[in-house]
């Protein structure tokens, strides 16, 4: 783990080894978007919002995942990355059936903050309107998949922090979906500790706590940064 | 100087975003005096004259009524605003999409009906499309004001820029839902 | 990584194929690594993946239930839903696909009522396709009952089959 | 097994494999097997005496004239019968023991097909028996690694590759020997050497031939590349499809191990390599190398961003060289014959040569080999024999759904890995699909983006959604409903797709489309209509 210096929007900064481009940008409060991302979970780097360019790389690289090296040059904002940003965004809303009026967690949730925050006032592409199955087996919580992004924060806040283990991505492609144990309904899970904390990572209304009408549904995620101070990590 | 003629449809929505458009209460006044509605439900008039300066479209093309309108409204109006959230994605009458036309009539038409059930298709009521689709997939739209509905301020917000030749950015003020 | 103790194994019945299914885990030490050729011997014994198979595998294995789901569904090769009594898979590589697969699939489909990756409703005849299987110059090609057959016509393949819808 | 013993089990098999008057050798790779050739070779070596050898043989090439049974007659006179049925047994066997050409259907072996290939990945297919070791060691099987183990070290090897020029067969081209010279420098205490034989790209068997024709070859490449790199352990991924393959290797493996060219020691040095074979399961994205590992490990096939490359964080974290099945046939004679003779074949940046799968519409499809910078257009009307039933042809597709499409007015380009980028495709894995005047483009292109479609593993936006998009776009336009609205918007996506997607199949998946956009632009002008009509679809 050695001190490097590089070049993030024309602003030298210091870095260790260890760190991504989004660590090193985030500690010099230069704004990277984020989806998929959450700090203290292991980055998945599927999303591809937070693509920078780098030079001398053929295609941009998405800093969540890639670590810096010495004397790296990365531009985080330009024309162009902002419009694959946008298109990514408008793919995520073409491809769940994102009703954000009749939603729980309408006005909290970061889809929806993306959308603006990007000033994506509407979705080019046709809605690809999927049937996608809903599951309210459980006692407290619902799972709706037609928000569903498929960021995996539940299944890597299940596996790597409650260890549970209960939540995992099932087939493949556009046909990719979250499931319980073997596809099971979720209130028959014996993985299941039903102790929430995927609903709280959860960035959009799909996994909600059951009992809450439009607009209710607020998620608190700070508890993930608590959990890993205590543990040390 | 003439005024600014205005038409305005709701396609397959509430009128959510009609009603909100009259929540600008007394700015209406001084609205009137630079706009006037050539063709809307506010007014009586029953044709879409053949040249529009500003359509707005609220709601979704769900049938083939609707897809006529949005159709004329396109060729009449020289700028094409669609109003709220199922305008600009289908919203709330969108969620039959993940259904077959034939599944929706056999839910509300056919199952537990006692008397004499039918489907909802015949002369004068128009077909449904396969899909609820939002207005810029099936003509080109100039702007979007989402919400649902868009409020008060954001519609007058829309106008007055609009009026004063400027093009309005709705989403510092309004979103998806909001 | 110190080596594991084998687990003493509870077979949920007495049919041989767990055993078989037990020794592949066995000859792997039981490493959570060695799920994909545990699915591939279960996929030969019992013909498909269903729930207690896939329990069975997470169970020994110690992997979550929900991972083994997970892999189960992501490739193509195994199927989770009992295969017709004779299966005929057609290859959709690209010689086939440009010597006329997709002519073989329409006729198929319209004959059987299935669509690919369905099995007729007597359970008789699943009908899949496939990638490649390297049979190029044999082009358009199709595997029945697992044996390549090359330079397939329209008409012998539907012979063939309805031969076997008796 | 020092070099002296491994020499005396040469001589030995040489004099036994000379000591017949006439050889028959009939083709038992998988697609001349599907036509019953090995019930062929079984008839016949019922029959075998002392003065006439029966063997079965690898892949003879010319595939489409299956089942090949090659005839030698007085250690000169080759024949080669074609399409051999089993009532053709007797006469064939008769004939050849009188030495005389039985009357049944030949195949000249002065065709160019034969004539004008150049074979060092192919050169024991179809010469020995895939099954028997002694016949590979007959070939100077296993000397390069023995010399290797007694006369170079790591550091050495590693130099002798970057001579040679050599670069990824898999489709990449990235230079072997700097692939290597990485994993060397790596500090790690278990390193693994990975033979991806997934070989995903639809229209490609040229890994599948080598595999059943010459495992041993692969074994003996995977060997002096983890002596190079310092690896003890190798995997060889192989995709179900391929059951002959798995069978051949696993016998190969057996047989290698039984003979002490793997386990512990081997040669009598201190290094130890084993070698397992892992399976697919149907899943083209694991022939990516990050996804592949993840295959191995017992995971969903799904690649992750790349750095840090598999040469440093690779199998279970620890640095791992991943080589494609071609890659690793050609290490054996490049250790053999050294770095230079191979520099010395091909263009000036790519080296050697490349073995190519004809398949689709063209008379001779099969197996060739053709040195770097042959002609394209020889290939396909000299080698290839050309479309057959006189129809024109129109275009050849190359890197399968991650390559383009080359129209007729550039086949005057010689391949290699820099021209076909230029020409907008890619070399690939080596699959050659001719296609006549009667293949639609804009069909064609629909076709790779379903592939693509059904093959992405899901878990990157881009590729997940783009790939759907991409493919309606390109139904509807086929289907003649599409509109100028969306050709523009299929060309963003595919410059959007291309360049954000995390792994090579979204980043690749756009090409199909880029390259009939660029040559056949006026078959999607054709089907799309001019007057602005709205985009209804119902």
């Amino acid at each position: 783990m050695s001190v490097l210096t590089l070049t993030i929007d024309g602003q030298e900064v210091g870095a260790s080894s260890d760190q991504t481009i989004l660590d090193v940008a985030k500690a010099h409060k230069i704004n990277i978007p984020t989806m998929c991302f959450l700090e203290g979970l292991t980055p998945w780097g599927g999303c591809r919002i937070c693509v920078v360019d780098v030079e001398g790389a053929p295609r941009p690289l998405s800093s969540c995942t890639t670590h810096v090296t010495e004397g790296m040059v990365v531009t985080t904002t330009t024309g162009k990355l902002e419009s694959y940003r946008k298109m990514i965004l408008e793919m995520l809303y073409a491809e769940g059936n994102h009703t954000c009026s009749v939603c729980v967690s309408n006005g909290h949730c970061e889809l929806q903050d993306k959308a603006q925050e990007m000033k994506m006032d509407h979705v080019r592409l046709p809605y690809l309107n999927q049937n996608m199955p809903m599951d309210s087996t459980h006692e407290h919580f619902g799972l709706d998949q037609d928000r569903c992004i498929l960021c995996t924060r539940c299944v890597r806040v299940c596996s790597e922090i409650e260890g549970a283990q209960t939540w995992a991505v099932a087939g493949r492609g556009v046909d990719s979906h979250i499931i319980s144990d073997l596809g099971t309904p979720w209130g028959e899970s014996d993985s299941c500790t039903s102790c929430g904390k995927c609903v709280q990572v959860c960035p959009t209304g799909s996994l909600v706590n059951k009992g809450n009408a439009v607009n209710e549904q607020i998620k608190k995620v700070n508890f993930l940064e608590h959990l890993l101070q205590m543990r040390g990590q | 100087m003439s005024k600014v003629t205005v038409a305005t449809v709701w396609l397959d929505g509430c009128s959510g975003c009609h009603m909100s458009f009259l929540d600008m209460d007394e700015r209406l006044i001084e609205i009137a005096e630079k706009i006037e509605f050539v063709y809307s439900p506010f007014v009586d008039v029953k044709e879409l004259p053949e040249s529009v300066d500003l359509g707005i479209i609220e709601g979704a093309v769900s049938n083939e009524d609707d897809l006529k309108k949005a159709l004329k409204f396109r060729k009449s109006c020289k700028f094409l605003i669609s109003l709220g959230d199922c305008a600009i994605n289908g919203n709330v009458p969108a969620m039959r999409n993940k259904f077959s036309v034939r599944e929706c009539f056999d839910r509300a038409y056919h199952e537990n009906v006692t008397e004499h059930p039918i489907d909802p298709v015949g002369e004068g009521v128009p077909a449904l499309l396969e899909t609820v689709k939002p207005v810029h997939q099936v003509v080109p739209v100039d702007l979007f004001v989402q919400g649902c509905p868009p409020s008060a301020d954001t519609i007058y917000y829309v106008l007055t820029e609009l009026l004063a030749g400027r093009t309005p950015d709705p989403t510092t003020m309004t979103r998806f839902g909001a | 990584m110190a080596k594991r103790t084998n687990p003493k194994v509870d077979f949920p019945s007495d049919d041989k194929r767990w055993k078989i299914l037990n020794a592949t885990m066995k000859r792997n030490g039981y490493e959570g690594h060695a799920l994909i050729e545990t699915l591939h011997t279960a996929q030969d014994s019992f013909g498909y993946l269903d729930g207690d198979v896939l329990a069975f595998v997470a169970k020994y294995l110690n992997v979550s239930k929900s991972k083994v789901y997970g892999v189960a569904t992501f490739y193509h090769y195994f199927n989770l839903k009992p295969p017709g009594k004779h299966t005929c898979v057609i290859c959709t590589g690209t010689a086939c696909y440009i010597k006329g697969a997709d002519q073989l699939i329409h006729d198929i489909e319209d004959k059987y009522k299935i669509n690919l990756g369905g099995t007729t409703l007597d359970g008789e005849l699943s009908v899949m396709e496939t990638r490649c299987i390297g049979a190029c110059s044999l082009a358009p090609a199709v595997v029945l009952d697992g044996e390549i057959i090359g330079n397939v016509e329209e008409n012998d393949l539907l012979k063939t089959l309805s031969g076997w819808m008796v | 097994m020092n070099l002296d013993e491994l020499n005396e089990i040469k001589e030995k098999q040489k004099k036994y494999n000379q000591s017949f008057d006439s050889y028959i050798k009939v083709c038992v790779a998988a697609s001349c097997k599907s036509l019953k050739s090995d019930q062929i070779k079984d008839a016949m070596r019922e029959k075998m005496d002392e003065k006439c050898q029966v063997k079965g043989v690898g892949c003879l090439g010319l595939c489409s004239k299956g089942p090949l049974v090659s005839v030698t007659v007085d250690t000169n006179k080759q024949i080669l019968y074609e399409s051999v049925k089993a009532e053709d047994v007797e006469t064939l066997f008769n004939a050849t023991c009188k030495k005389e050409a039985a009357k049944l259907p030949q195949c000249s072996l002065d065709q160019p097909f034969f004539k004008h290939q150049q074979k060092i990945v192919l050169e024991n297919s179809g010469e020995i028996d895939p099954e028997v070791i002694e016949d590979y060691i007959e070939k100077d099987g296993y000397q390069a690694l023995l010399k290797v183990l007694n006369e170079y070290g790591p550091e050495e090897v590693v130099r002798e590759m970057m001579d040679s020029g050599l670069r990824g067969r898999g489709g990449g081209g990235y230079p072997t020997g700097l692939k290597w010279a990485t994993v060397n420098k790596a500090r790690s205490d278990l390193k693994y050497v990975i033979c991806n034989a997934d070989e995903g790209d639809p229209g490609a068997f040229m890994d599948r031939a080598v595999l059943e024709s010459d495992p041993h070859r692969i074994i003996e490449g995977m060997a002096i590349a983890a002596y190079a790199v310092g690896a003890s352990r190798g995997y060889i991924y192989v995709r179900a499809e391929y059951p002959l393959a798995i069978e051949r290797l696993k016998r190969a493996i057996r047989k290698a191990r039984s003979k002490g060219f793997l386990g512990q020691n081997i040669s009598g040095t201190s290094f130890n390599f084993e070698v397992d074979i892992r399976l697919g399961a149907g899943a083209f994205v694991c022939g990516e190398e990050t996804a592949l590992i993840a295959s191995i490990e017992g995971k969903r096939g799904q690649p992750t961003p790349r750095p840090p490359y598999p040469a440093e964080v690779g199998l279970w974290g620890k640095p791992t060289l991943i080589n494609n099945v071609e890659t690793f046939a050609n290490i054996a004679p490049i250790l053999r014959k050294g770095g230079a003779w191979y520099a010395s074949i091909g263009t000036e940046k790519s080296k050697g040569t490349k073995v190519f799968a004809l398949a689709g519409k063209i008379e001779n499809t099969g197996l060739i080999e053709v040195p770097m910078g042959f002609k394209l257009r020889d290939i396909i009307f000299d080698i290839g024999g050309g479309v057959p039933e006189g129809l024109k042809f129109k275009a050849v597709q190359t890197g399968g759904p991650s390559g383009g499409c080359i129209p007729e007015d550039l086949l005057d380009l010689h391949v290699s890995y820099e021209s076909l980028r230029e020409a907008g495709s890619i070399m690939g894995s080596g699959g050659m699909i001719i296609m006549d005047e009667t293949s639609k483009m804009v069909e064609v292109a629909r076709y790779f983006m379903e592939f693509c479609k059904s093959e992405s593993c899901g878990k990157c936006t881009p590729c997940r959604v783009g790939t759907v998009h991409m493919h309606d776009i390109l139904d509807r336009i086929a289907k003649g409903t599409g509109t100028e609205a969306d050709l523009s918007l299929l060309e963003e996506l595919c410059d959007m797709v291309g360049q954000t997607s995390l792994c090579g199949l979204g980043q690749t998946a756009p090409n199909p489309v880029l390259s009939t956009l660029k040559y056949f632009r006026h078959e999607y002008d054709n089907l799309i209509q001019k007057q602005e009509q709205p985009q209804v679809n119902q």
